[in-house]
């Protein structure tokens, strides 16, 4: 067991474990904590996993980057798509997916469109998404983000760029969408949802950080087990095969 | 049977291309872009947009844009964008950013789907595309381009997504003949084919021209065949600051020099818009050829290194 | 000038005389005639005239063959598509585009469904059409047909697999439609289009044959003009690059 | 970094492929087929649909079918065909016109546009596709798959064409890995890729496997990515007697034998039904090994001869 790790290589390793083998997934752009985990999964467990649903298949990159989305970051790939079939696969959805977001909420949706004011005059504008569908669409998604504030963790987004659990239970139900975000990983802390209400509860907390802490950078009422684990550290292992061979010039170590 | 000999050429001299623009793309018009982020997006084309003055434009590009729509933006070319993601994906673009702040931009509510459905259906020459992916989402409601329809089978409900026929598209590529028919070596191709079969005029900038025999050889390579071009323009480094992959690499340096001075002159930093002003005026305005722009972006030193580096991804 | 030439040459020829330098067009299965018209007038006056809306663009094949539609038919081309492609030039339509018929009518509609019986149970069944879009979607097309013969020439076809002028002006009004067929041609005459009336009339006729044999081969009444003269033959330099580039092995000769 | 080692193949041996198609393909199924009219039609996997004996299929293919589909409607696998076009192109298919006549067969009446359309909606995972270009044509009035719609933007009337998604396709190429990567050097595809991607259940035959790595090499032209396949199988000369260019050519001597043979029971020509059991016989059932079909087919020498005619084109 090692602790020297970084807060990135640490949601890498803690997102590859929850990839079971012969699913098939992908995360978009701004992406090298996802795409570290896709391709440490494929090395220890998941020999079968299929990166696919962001126009390549099954990218060989020497080293990672912060897109998955230009040759750079395929270095090779078996095959290439275009958004023609991502159009398809959109509509399938993937076993997985990865969001991050300028907020998210208490039920894990997601706004990357605007923050204060309104759509048309906003106070902040951010960048949109590109994919929408795939929160909705997918078995499941994975919100990972470089951050843990308040201002990123808000009771209710201003927008819903991306569903995660809407209101609860009752909006998911009239929306007609089932899936949803598995669970919320950030430099702190790992966050799943109350299966009863599908409000975000903290489920580990990473050993640098406090359930003090993680409660005072979550800007919302965040539930709290009382029994709240540390946030198993990588093995020797995962952490050998993360640096030696997924991420040999420490993209995540910077 | 080899191919008439006195067929004409599609390509036309770097000096022309500002003449094809400006009769194919007025203001007010609708302008779509190749590539997606940062790779191949013909930025020598786009900036003779901005030489040409053109103001009021309506941007519709594949569903990730960043560096040549912020620059479009700052030069004042842009009203509105059909854009689903405007991002440097590390950080912000931020003239868009600022421009939506103040209101001097309409940036619509779209997203990847609704485009890439819209591209589809000009392709296809229907007027809409189905959709049914957009479940729990705010973005359908305000999204200008789809409106509710049912499914005449199942009676399901569902959308449908508007037809996108652009004006003009922009492409870069990195071969072609001087037929027009153009082929991308990048594994990448994004919405570069779908948009060529959407718009109403295409011209597309190649890294370099090669023999028609080359393309007669390998033809299920050609990425866009002839009968979708207007116009080729060989134009190296076409795609700088951008990637043109294999052939070189993306000049992250140069973006985030840009990304720098802009974002200062959305911040109001004293003097930044005269930076920001003076970057626009030296990088585009006093450098129509290509050969000056490339000198000033760091010449061939530079361009061989960001070659180095794409040949060993 | 030479009359030493087949029917099957003679209708290629006449045919290549009407595209258009710069025209877009192609022909389906089955089409050695229609193929070895478009090679012609590239030949000839039409340097670019390009060959697409087929699956390939521009294709160069060593020789003809029967149909347009496998890879033995191209030798090379400049680039293949697909049906996705295909889909959208039916739509968009062509400059021209050529059509057989196991049935035509007076008013040019083209049946390769059944002739007698119903559409369920048909005493002849016909191969059907891949693209019935062509016949509406395209500026122009034309009938080529390999044989003249009553069963073939009928006042009405039983089903309109691709429509000609329908039932005449007024009908094609109702239906939107506007191109359709500029002429006819067979082994044994041209025949083209009263614009009063969409009716089929004679245009001219080829040196082997007569006004007489083609009334009488023609299972409904033809309008006869006062004047018609005979089909133009080939020229010399025609029949040379025909049979000396386009069709060297002779298919149009067989 | 390189595949992960202990990765599953989708290569079977070709032995294996008839239990698959069997656990895919149940009486009364939608089957799928490659290809168009003589070239890249699965043959071989064909030929092992006939010999599961398997009844009342419908048949859906690329709008241009032949040689493979009569052979099926000869062995009495077919109740419904949604296939455009049925024809050997120079002359009608036999059997399917005589089953037709003769009321055992329903050829429902569709054309490219509603079959292409519906796979790409399968593809695309809508319930339908828009179709505007069938005026006056009395197809879509009799065509099962097709319903009114209005445009939801314009008011104008148009058609939806209903999504297909296929039971099991089957489909040739020339190429793929183990891992079900598929290759076609063909220059025509067809429709191909669209079937792979609308179908529950996808078996590729291919002339020959390559290694990993030469599909690595060239991304680009992976027609057919591995997630859309669910197995690969070598099958030399697996499309015979129609061609896989640009290895072998098509056998029109073959074709027109069968041709030839069925037509003669069409007429009900003394003995004839019997001649042409035995083909089937011969062909089909006593060949379930590629080499001895081969063997019966002409053997070493013509294949030679087919691969000299696809070289020489």
């Amino acid at each position: 067991m090692s602790l020297d790790c970084t807060p990135a290589e640490l949601q890498a390793v803690y997102l590859s474990r929850d990839l079971e083998d012969g699913e098939l997934g992908a995360a978009g752009a701004s992406a090298a904590i996802p795409m570290a985990a896709i391709l440490l999964a494929r090395l220890t467990h998941a020999p079968n996993l299929q990166i696919a649903g962001e126009m390549f298949v099954n990218p060989r990159p020497r080293r990672l980057w912060n897109s998955m989305l230009d040759d750079r970051a395929l270095g090779a790939c078996e095959a290439s798509e275009t958004f023609l079939e991502l159009f398809g696969h959109s509509h399938r959805g993937l076993d997985f997916f990865f969001h991050n977001g300028m907020q998210v909420d208490a039920r894990g949706n997601i706004n990357l469109h605007f923050v204060g004011g309104t759509l048309e005059r906003p106070k902040m504008r951010g960048p949109g998404a590109a994919n929408i569908s795939y929160a909705a669409m997918s078995k499941r998604f994975y919100i990972c983000t470089t951050v843990h504030s308040p201002r990123t963790f808000v009771e209710k987004v201003d927008f819903v760029t991306s569903p995660g659990f809407l209101d609860g239970p009752e909006s998911m139900k009239a929306a007609g969408l089932k899936g949803g975000p598995r669970f919320c990983i950030t430099p702190l802390a790992v966050m799943d949802f109350d299966p009863a209400t599908l409000r975000m509860r903290l489920k580990s907390v990473h050993a640098w950080s406090s359930i003090e802490e993680v409660a005072a950078k979550t800007g919302f009422a965040l539930g709290i087990p009382s029994d709240v684990p540390i946030t198993p550290p990588p093995t020797a292992r995962e952490l050998e095969l993360l640096r030696g061979t997924v991420d040999p010039e420490g993209l995540l170590r910077s | 049977m080899s191919a008439p000999a006195n067929r004409r050429e599609k390509r036309i001299a770097a000096e022309e291309a500002g003449a094809l623009i400006a009769r194919a793309l007025a203001d007010g018009d609708l302008l779509a872009i190749g590539g997606l982020f940062k790779q191949g997006r013909p930025m020598a084309l786009v900036r003779e947009v901005i030489r040409l003055g053109r103001r009021d434009l309506k941007l519709v590009s594949s569903p990730g844009s960043g560096f040549d729509v912020d620059l479009l933006i700052a030069a004042g070319c842009v009203a509105e964008t059909f854009l689903p993601a405007v991002t440097l994906e590390d950080r912000m673009c931020p003239a868009f950013r600022g421009a939506v702040e103040a209101g001097t931009l309409t940036a619509h509510c779209v997203d990847a789907l609704s485009i890439i459905g819209g591209l589809l259906a000009a392709a296809n020459g229907v007027p809409f595309q189905p959709v049914a992916a957009w479940k729990g989402s705010d973005v359908p409601a305000h999204n200008p381009l789809v409106a509710p329809i049912q499914c005449p089978f199942t009676g399901a409900a569902l959308y449908a997504t508007r037809a996108i026929r652009p004006k003009l598209a922009l492409l870069h590529a990195q071969e072609a003949d001087v037929y027009g028919n153009v082929r991308h070596l990048a594994t990448m191709t994004y919405a570069d084919q779908l948009i060529a079969r959407a718009a109403e005029t295409v011209i597309v900038s190649v890294d370099r021209i090669v023999p028609p025999d080359e393309i007669v050889a390998r033809p299920r390579e050609t990425s866009i065949p002839c009968i979708y071009v207007d116009a080729v323009v060989e134009i190296p480094y076409g795609a700088h600051p951008t990637g043109s992959f294999p052939l070189y690499s993306i000049d992250e340096a140069h973006i985030e020099h840009y990304a720098d001075l802009a974002e200062a002159a959305r911040r109001g930093v004293d003097g930044a818009r005269d930076r920001l002003a003076d970057y626009i005026a030296a990088q585009v305005h006093a450098s129509p050829r290509q050969e000056d722009y490339i000198a000033r972006a760091g010449g061939a030193a530079r361009m061989r290194a960001l070659e180095d580096e794409a040949a060993t991804l």
